[in-house]
């Protein structure tokens, strides 16, 4: 773990000594929760089309795939006819593209910005790699199945898969919140634990709350 | 103090016009940008969903008082503005709250909201949202200095600092208007204008990547929503104070949607052709073109 | 009463009778000295009590039974009575001190100083010329004995010096006698100055040769080598005697000199007087060595009094009061300083800070230098005054520059050492404190303080000693031994009941200057109760700084206007100098407010044209040619308070350094003096031009510059205490450039910045206090995150930067609303567009300031702080309570001001209906915009709230970090160079010219003075040179001229 | 006669000064000195004179009632005699002082005894 | 001479030919009075009948200016008693004496004979010095050269300081004394005329001049040998 994180002791102005933990004192520590949708039904459809019609995605390109996705912004394919806009902080983000082979590495930062999106958020696995490590299947430092690691709502398939057919992914999940089945986010919640372990077996230096924030 | 209750509900009219105009016109400029860009552009609608869907957002994060207070401000800075302007000239419906102050008032409460927002982010305790501060209110010392100056120069020419006493004075002929009357004013506040609309050249404060749309980094759901809605407010605010300095105000609905559109159709149109400035740039840009201007147009009347 | 005669006679005999007592009776030759002095002190001051209390004519003694001249008189006038009080006191307090040398030395060295008070006394005394010369004669040779009473090994080299140059001298002064004698047929000095002959033409040799030989042993720059090497090496007691007693005799000899001379004669003293009074502060400065420099400072103060002496053609009546107070003050204090100065072991300026262990002793310093530097209520003071009226109501502006130069440096040299004594390192040494050698000290402070009641009661304007602010600021003094809270309370409940008793006198505009001073100023002082302890010093200090802002609101003439202003000013330096860092500043700080008084002097002096009373009212009177110089040097004097730009050096040092008490008061109260000052200025005399140039708008720009540059150094501040002090610098830059403005608006902006002001400088300087106490860091980047932990202070910050920035619905916002009406009715445009720039900058420096302290990531090593101290977060409360209020109902103060202002300015005042306050030109509902603000907040706040619910509360790292996490909250912390592209656009505007342009001056000055000073390269011989080619060179330019 | 008495006189004075401003050995800026003393004795004494008349001293060829018309003016006389003894003193003084730093450093140029300066 | 000394004296000459020009136009403009001036002619008309004194200069010295010479006294006094201040200024303890070359026997023997007529002149003047061309300071300076002679003689001679300083303070309070006498008696300080003036010419006249004169010769005479006696202590070294 970094120097940085560990404990220590701080001598005040007031030369009052104490110790500091930065993982306990810095981040939060809550776990997350499931949360429910609106009350009222109609509401909540309400609030899924919207959902539907309004996808930020997160602008992190992961892997090979991120070139393809600068296509959909230009004249020729323009994905923001479709409500779909890019945001670069995971705050203000919904969907998180993973575009393409994920390394170990990238894997845990993946995951933080995973965490840090708000619910209700969604996870699209682009290209065959996510689904089962495609051609680097047996590299020693890529994840194989992106679903162990990430609540992953929507593959689409391909190596790489062309604008065109991430355009079609973004209808599919579309229809996928729209009809209530965008909830990546509490199934991650419900089975956190069982995440948080896959995660951790390939990634060694977890140096981090369980959960960021 | 005698208090015409009714003037609630006609200035919660007034807003609710507004941010629905507001909402679209923004669409509308966008929709404009891309079609520069030879793209379709987002539906019409859009922001209405983008809201919808922001406060549909099911969690949030707070980082403290200040985070939810920026917001607030910022919101509120944009309403007050909106209602202590006359929106509409001659209609006492939509004279809104500018019994509570003149053209001052309105200049000085722009500030309410950027102070607010600066605040919420810096409780952020992001960094990026501290750099984005610093760059946004560098650059405003300078790009308000031309408006300062030319905001002086009308109310010089007209003696009165009284927005509808203002805008009274450019009835009669499109040639009243102070962009005929004061042209170097105007020239210099339009300019000044550009400084103020976040828009290329000078979004810098923004950049998208490398400082994560600067000082909102952090913020999400609800705290956004209710920056959309002053994205909606804000600046049509800010050009109905335009709009009445230099432009003859309106005194009807349709007047006043075609000359807002029109203003800020002007910053879109400097924005999609120039690139972007640093922020030492856009200082000197407006302290060399800008400023001298404004100071010619208050030596002028 | 005793005739003087005995006081020789005792002196002498008693210095003869010494013989007989054998070697082992040191103890009784010791005793009959003292005896023999306090028997001729017993006399001296018998007949000054004559002369005051009957006011008896001078009586003439005859020596010889003979008359004049034919045999040898004596004259003991008031004049004399009171100098020969003056150096037998010294003389016997001398001997008191120097028991252990003179026991150890035995009856020689006992009968030598007999004989040297005696030849003083003589010198005084005799009316006879050539006997003048003999006491002379005796005077030298005695002071030739008494330099060897120092444990010094160098001061026989010394002694030699001196003898040479006295050789030298004597054979002139022989020549001139003799001369005269053959010109005149007398030697008596009535005799010569009746006879009338050509020594009264200026041109004779015999004369100038007798007058330059005196004026040499005044130590005449530059033919004073030898006195500073005596100075340096003599027995400090002995150095007393030598600055204050020979200094006055022969300062009185030259007097009698003049009266043979006469008037023709003048210039050549006056020349000679302030050539080595500037020129001997010069090398003063770069002096390390505390008795040289006292040397120095001595010779400086004799050529002043010279000086003056060369003026009592002017000064009339009034010459012996102002000779005298300077005279006194400076012998009295030099005296003293010697005595103390025996009481240090080093030799260094810094080596003084050992004084610190003993209060009373600190005490006794101040009285001294202060004495010295001519500040109320002391002698100096009130002949500073009457020479600087008398000068300039002869139009004799030239020399009174130069004075007030030369004072001005003295000043520097001597408040520099003060802070050195203050706030260096204490040395190992203790002060060696025995009763002998403490008793001079305190009997010389005493004398001070007695002279000073005596002058403020024949000033002839109201004696300041016996003002009752001042009075109650020194009782203080006597409070010292109480706790802190005790004198907190006190102080809090006099300032009050102060208010209580005397708001009614008050018109309105003083009326918002007396709140602010006597109630802002308890609300301050509630502050000073979170300190423990007896805080000694403090209370003195910020009760005369009070006391000079009470009296300074309530003065009517220039005379109390100007002694309130130098109380405040010499109160609020001591107020600065406890500041832990603040050395420099301080010092920075009392230069730039004296060097502004004595403009403010010399402005006043120019005013009155002599006239001994002068109203401020009667500014106004003043016309053209005279009245444009009066307006520029006050405008000067009040403009270093306000730290206009280019004379605002000292103040962010000084604020920022202070402690977490004074800063506000130093801002918030403090700087409102150069306002009233301006205000009383340009009410009084309105616009003024020179050459064409309307002086107003002068002002304006450097009102308008003050803002901007004072805001533009802010915002590249990383301190957050010094960043509030050049926001001080802009905000006091917009009130001077609202009252420059000259309309009805304008002084109503200034007044309302004045409220504003106040109220939130001393809130935010509060606050930063309280937050630099508990983090132990002025740095902004090193703070961060601190708003959980001190919301209060937060809460105090946020309203108060609000206020600042003048954003609605707050007070600020009135003023700037004020502004923009006050521009609209002036006609002048451009120096707006300046302050039009500056106002948007305070936002960058205060959003900073709230930012970097309160927001962002909080540090390890601050984790557990606490909110401030009650105490201080008290008044911050109540300031903001107070701006709501003044926010909702500014016509609670304004109203009334508003009014008033009509009489000087019947247009443009405003309409005050209903909650409406309308112009001319706009109208604002501050009730309006503070309901519907409140409203809308409030509105928006509960619909977040109830959105957000749910919100999850994070920790400071939890923030979007690209992926990654930040490490280290000082890594995370955007704080340091804040506005770093600021800098890159505009940071030229902010080189620091100015300070490299006042640095470069001092170098300038350190740098020639310690050139010149190589002048005194140690050798006698070039000493005897130095005085040959003086005598020459005096002699080519006084008949060239 | 009186002139060229007082001319020696200022000539002294000069040569004394001339002696005590060049030479640097103590012993002979005292001489020096000395000259100039006698130098001013001579200006002294010339400026009371009066030519052609006598001692100040009444006998039987000076009678009182003759002497205001007889004899020279006896002040410069009288002051003559102080400014001597004065002298006397002061070079006495000079003497001692200069045993003294002869001891202290061995020598008697006084360009040796600088320490204390500036 | 190096190239600096040169400067020096250049500059030396320099500025004495500038005092010297003063000092030429001092006596260029110097007019010899014809007659006596006011003051000096009040002394030759009224010294006789005031004071008594065959010597003008004397009664000037002793009388009408007495306190000038009260003064000069005070100077001597202050002079001798400076330099056993200076001699003893830093002084060891140093007792070990130097061996000196024997003076010759002519100069101890003429000295021996000598040096009691040379006393006995000096008292000769002062007491005459109302009269003669001579006093008090005469007087002493003859005394003070035979002990001069007498120190020459043998410079290991030790006076008795107890000695000198009790006749140098009986002489000095003698001399305050009668001019205390003079300001209760007669008209004022150091007035004369408190004894008869007597006939002009007599030993026994002009008051209390010859008395006040032979205090003041023992005075000087006394100073002159403390003076010389410190001074010659310090053979020592």
């Amino acid at each position: 773990m970094k120097e940085e994180l560990q404990k220590r002791v701080i001598k005040g102005p007031d030369g009052v000594e104490f110790e500091v933990e930065p993982l306990r004192d810095y981040y939060c520590e809550a776990p997350p929760t499931v949360m429910p949708g609106a009350y009222i039904q109609i509401v909540e459809d309400l609030f899924n089309w919207a959902r539907a019609e309004s996808i930020w995605i997160l602008g992190f390109g992961t892997g090979c795939g991120a070139i393809e996705m600068r296509p959909l912004m230009t004249p020729r394919f323009d994905a923001y006819r479709y409500g779909v806009q890019w945001r670069p902080t995971p705050r203000q983000a919904n969907l998180l593209m993973i575009s393409g082979y994920l390394s170990t590495k990238t894997l845990k930062r993946a995951i933080r910005s995973y965490e840090q999106m708000q619910s209700p958020k969604y996870v699209v696995g682009l290209g065959s790699c996510t689904i089962n490590g495609g051609m680097y299947w047996d590299s020693y430092n890529t994840i194989k199945r992106l679903d162990d690691y990430l609540p992953v709502d929507l593959y689409i398939a391909g190596c790489m898969p062309r604008p065109e057919a991430l355009l079609a992914g973004f209808q599919d999940m579309k229809k996928l919140i729209r009809a209530g089945k965008g909830e990546g986010a509490n199934r991650y919640a419900e089975n956190f634990d069982w995440y948080k372990a896959n995660q951790k077996r390939v990634i060694h230096d977890w140096d981090m709350p369980d959960y960021s924030w | 103090m005698e208090f015409d209750w009714m003037k609630i509900p006609y200035a919660l009219l007034t807003l609710f016009i507004v941010v629905n105009y507001g909402f679209l016109l923004n669409a509308l400029i966008q929709k404009i940008a891309a079609r520069v860009g030879r793209r379709y552009g987002i539906p019409i609608w859009q922001n209405y969903v983008d809201l919808i869907k922001n406060y549909g957002l099911r969690s949030s994060i707070t980082h403290g008082a200040m985070f939810y207070l920026g917001p607030v401000f910022r919101l509120s800075g944009g309403v007050g503005l909106l209602l202590f302007v006359p929106a509409i000239y001659g209609s006492y419906m939509f004279s809104n709250l500018s019994f509570a102050g003149d053209l001052i008032l309105a200049l000085y409460f722009i500030f309410f909201g950027t102070l607010g927002m600066a605040l919420g982010a810096g409780e952020s305790g992001h960094p990026y949202a501290a750099i984005g501060v610093s760059r946004g209110l560098s650059q405003v010392t300078t790009s308000e200095l031309p408006l300062a100056l030319a905001v002086f120069s009308v109310a010089l020419q007209y003696q009165t600092l009284s927005v509808t006493e203002i805008v009274a004075a450019q009835q009669g002929g499109i040639l009243n208007w102070t962009l005929f009357t004061n042209p170097v004013a105007v020239a210099a506040a339009m300019l000044s204008f550009l400084g103020s609309m976040m828009r290329p050249p000078f979004d810098v404060v923004l950049a998208p990547q490398e400082i994560p749309i600067g000082p909102p980094t952090e913020y999400h759901s609800s705290y956004l929503a209710l920056m959309q809605t002053n994205r909606a407010i804000f600046p049509v605010a800010k050009i109905v104070i335009y709009m009445n300095l230099f432009f003859g105000g309106a005194s009807d609905w349709p007047t006043f949607f075609l000359k807002v559109f029109l203003i800020y159709l002007w910053s879109a149109f400097v924005g999609v052709v120039f690139p972007r400035f640093r922020v030492e740039q856009s200082i000197r840009w407006f302290l060399i073109w800008a400023v001298p201007l404004g100071i010619l147009s208050i030596l002028m009347v | 009463m005793v005739s003087a005669l005995y006081i020789l006679i005792a002196a002498l005999g008693a210095a003869f009778f010494l013989g007989f007592l054998k070697d082992g009776m040191r103890a009784t030759a010791y005793a009959l000295t003292l005896a023999a002095l306090v028997f001729m002190n017993f006399i001296s001051a018998g007949w000054v009590w004559v002369f005051v209390v009957d006011g008896a004519a001078p009586v003439e003694i005859l020596t010889s039974g003979f008359p004049p001249p034919f045999a040898i008189n004596l004259r003991m006038g008031l004049t004399e009575a009171a100098l020969t009080l003056l150096v037998n006191l010294s003389g016997l307090l001398s001997a008191l001190y120097l028991k252990d040398v003179l026991l150890a030395l035995g009856r020689r060295s006992m009968a030598v100083l007999l004989i040297a008070v005696m030849a003083l006394c003589g010198i005084i005394l005799t009316r006879d010329i050539f006997n003048l010369f003999v006491f002379f004669e005796l005077a030298a040779i005695a002071t030739a004995g008494l330099i060897l009473l120092s444990e010094d090994k160098r001061a026989l080299s010394a002694g030699f010096k001196y003898m040479i140059v006295a050789q030298a001298i004597s054979v002139l002064l022989l020549i001139g006698i003799i001369f005269s004698y053959h010109a005149t047929g007398t030697l008596n000095i009535d005799g010569m100055a009746e006879a009338s002959t050509e020594l009264k033409t200026g041109a004779s040799i015999a004369f100038f040769l007798m007058f330059i030989a005196v004026v040499a042993e005044l130590k005449p720059f530059p033919a004073n080598g030898w006195a500073l090497d005596i100075y340096e090496s003599a027995h400090p007691a002995f150095s007393a005697i030598f600055s204050a007693a020979s200094g006055a005799a022969f300062l009185f000899a030259a007097d009698k000199l003049l009266h043979i001379g006469g008037a023709a004669w003048f210039p050549l003293a006056t020349g000679i007087g302030i050539v080595t009074f500037v020129a001997a502060n010069l090398l003063a400065l770069p002096q390390t060595n505390d008795r040289r420099l006292l040397g120095y400072s001595s010779i400086a103060q004799t050529g002043l009094v010279l000086a003056v002496l060369g003026q009592q053609d002017i000064l009339g009546d009034r010459y012996l009061f102002v000779a005298g107070g300077l005279l006194f003050a400076h012998s009295i204090a030099k005296a003293g300083l010697y005595w103390l100065s025996g009481l240090i072991a080093g030799r260094e300026l810094p080596d003084w800070a050992a004084l610190r262990s003993r209060p009373l002793l600190i005490f006794a310093f101040v009285t001294f230098i202060a004495m010295l530097s001519g500040l109320p209520p002391f002698p100096g003071f009130y002949a500073k005054w009457e020479l600087a009226r008398l000068l300039a109501g002869e139009g004799r502006i030239a020399l009174l520059a130069l004075i007030l130069f030369g004072a001005l440096l003295e000043a520097g040299y001597l408040f520099r050492w003060f802070g050195y004594i203050i706030k260096r390192e204490q040395p190992a040494q203790r002060v060696a404190c025995t009763p002998h050698k403490l008793a001079p000290v305190i009997a010389a402070v005493v004398a001070g303080w007695a002279l000073g009641y005596l002058w403020g009661d024949l000033s002839g304007h109201a004696n300041l000693l016996l003002a009752v602010p001042l009075l109650f600021a020194l009782s203080f003094l006597l409070l010292e031994w109480l706790p802190a809270w005790i004198k907190n309370t006190l102080a809090i409940a006099g300032m009050v009941a102060f208010f209580v008793l005397t708001y009614a006198e008050y018109d309105p505009l003083r009326l918002i200057f007396s709140v602010i001073i006597l109630i802002g100023g308890p609300i301050i002082f509630l502050a000073s109760y979170h300190e423990h302890g007896r805080r000694i010093g403090f209370y003195p200090a910020a009760m005369l700084m009070y006391a000079g802002l009470t009296l300074l609101i309530r003065a009517n003439d220039s005379f109390g206007f100007f002694a309130a202003w130098e109380m405040l000013t010499v109160g609020s330096y001591f107020l600065i100098l406890r500041g832990k860092h603040s050395e420099p500043h301080a010092l920075s700080y009392i230069i730039f407010s004296l060097g502004g008084a004595f403009m403010i002097l010399a402005g006043f002096a120019l005013a009155a044209q002599g006239a001994p009373q002068f109203d401020l009212a009667s500014l106004s009177l003043l016309t053209q040619p005279l009245a444009p110089w009066v307006f520029i040097l006050l405008a000067l004097g009040f403009m270093t308070k306000t730290a206009a730009i280019g004379l605002h050096i000292w103040l962010p040092g000084a604020h920022g350094e202070a402690e977490t008490d004074v800063s506000p008061m130093v801002s918030g109260i403090l700087l409102k003096a150069g306002l009233f000052g301006l205000i009383v200025l340009l009410m009084t005399m309105g616009k003024q031009q020179l050459y064409g140039i309307e002086l107003t708008h002068v002002l304006l720009w450097i009102g308008a510059l003050s803002a901007l540059l004072g805001n533009l150094m802010a915002i590249f501040e990383e301190d957050a205490k010094r960043l509030l002090a050049y926001s001080s610098i802009g905000q006091m830059g917009y009130a001077v450039f609202g009252l420059a403005l000259m309309n009805h608006l304008g002084w109503l902006m200034a007044l309302m910045f004045v409220i504003n002001h106040y109220i939130y400088k001393s809130m935010l300087f509060l606050s930063a206090g309280g937050v630099a106490k508990r983090t132990g860091t002025r740095d902004m980047y090193r703070m961060g995150g601190l708003i959980t932990l001190m919301p209060l202070s937060f809460i105090a910050t946020l309203i108060g930067i609000i206020a600042v920035s003048g954003v609605p619905p707050l007070s600020g916002f009135g003023g700037r609303w004020i502004f923009y009406n006050a521009i609209l009715s002036s006609d002048v445009r451009l120096p707006m567009v300046i302050l039009f720039f500056a106002g948007p900058i305070a936002f960058l420096y205060l959003f900073r300031l709230i930012h970097t302290i309160f927001l962002g990531q909080l540090k390890d090593e601050h984790r557990k702080l606490k909110e401030a101290p009650f105490w201080i977060i008290l008044p911050q409360m109540i300031f903001v309570v107070l701006l709501l209020v003044f926010a909702v109902a500014p016509g609670l103060a304004l109203r009334r001001v508003d009014t008033y202002l009509n009489q000087f300015f019947p247009e443009g005042g405003l309409n005050w209906a209903g909650t409406t306050i309308s112009s001319n030109y706009g109208y604002w509902n501050p009730v309006a915009i503070m309901i519907t603000v409140c409203v809308i907040f409030g509105s928006l706040f509960a619909w977040l709230l109830f959105v957000n619910r749910k919100a999850q509360k994070v920790k400071q790292f939890n923030i979007v970090f690209a992926g990654e996490r930040p490490y280290r909250p000082e890594t995370t912390h955007f704080a340091w160079n804040f506005f770093a592209p600021y800098r890159k656009a505009l940071g030229f505007m902010v080189q620091p010219f100015v300070t490299r342009f006042w640095s470069g001056l001092t170098d300038l000055l350190h740098a020639a003075a310690d050139l010149s000073r190589r002048l005194y390269n140690g050798n006698g011989q070039t000493y005897a040179f130095h005085f040959i080619a003086f005598v020459v060179v005096v002699y080519f330019l006084w008949t060239g001229v | 006669m009186v002139y060229i008495a007082m001319a020696t006189g200022f000539l002294l004075i000069l040569i004394g000064f001339y002696g005590a401003l060049t030479n640097r050995n103590l012993l002979r800026m005292i001489v020096a000195f000395s000259i100039a003393d006698t130098g001013i004795n001579l200006v002294i004494i010339s400026v009371g004179y009066l030519p052609g008349r006598t001692a100040p001293i009444l006998d039987t060829t000076v009678t009182a009632a003759a002497a205001a018309a007889r004899i020279i003016d006896p002040v410069p006389q009288a002051l003559v005699l102080t400014a001597i003894v004065i002298g006397v003193g002061v070079t006495a003084l000079m003497l001692a002082y200069t045993l003294k730093l002869y001891e202290k450093k061995r020598t008697l140029d006084i360009a040796k005894f600088t320490e204390l300066k500036w | 001479m190096t190239g600096k000394n040169m400067i020096k004296r250049l500059l030396a000459l320099l500025l004495l030919a500038s005092i010297g020009a003063m000092f030429a136009s001092l006596l260029l403009a110097y007019v010899p009075d014809t007659d006596l001036n006011f003051t000096a002619r009040y002394y030759a008309e009224h010294t006789a009948a005031d004071i008594g004194a065959a010597n003008i200069v004397t009664a000037i010295i002793v009388t009408y200016r007495g306190l000038d010479t009260l003064g000069e006294v005070t100077v001597l006094f202050l002079a001798s008693g400076i330099v056993g201040l200076v001699l003893s200024f830093g002084r060891k303890q140093n007792t070990t004496l130097r061996n000196l070359v024997p003076v010759g026997e002519l100069l101890t023997t003429a000295s021996q004979y000598l040096a009691p007529i040379i006393m006995l002149l000096g008292v000769y003047v002062f007491v005459n010095g109302h009269l003669t061309p001579g006093g008090g300071f005469q007087g002493g300076a003859i005394i003070a050269s035979g002990m001069l002679l007498l120190l020459l003689s043998d410079p290991l001679k030790r006076f008795s300081h107890t000695l000198i300083a009790t006749v140098e303070s009986f002489s000095g309070v003698g001399y305050i004394a009668l001019g205390l006498v003079g300001l209760v008696l007669a008209g004022g300080f150091l007035d004369s005329r408190i004894l008869p003036n007597g006939v002009l010419g007599e030993l026994i006249s002009a008051g209390a001049i010859p008395l006040i004169y032979s205090l003041i010769g023992l005075k000087v005479g006394a100073e002159f040998s403390s003076m010389l006696t410190s001074l010659s202590e310090t053979e020592d070294l």
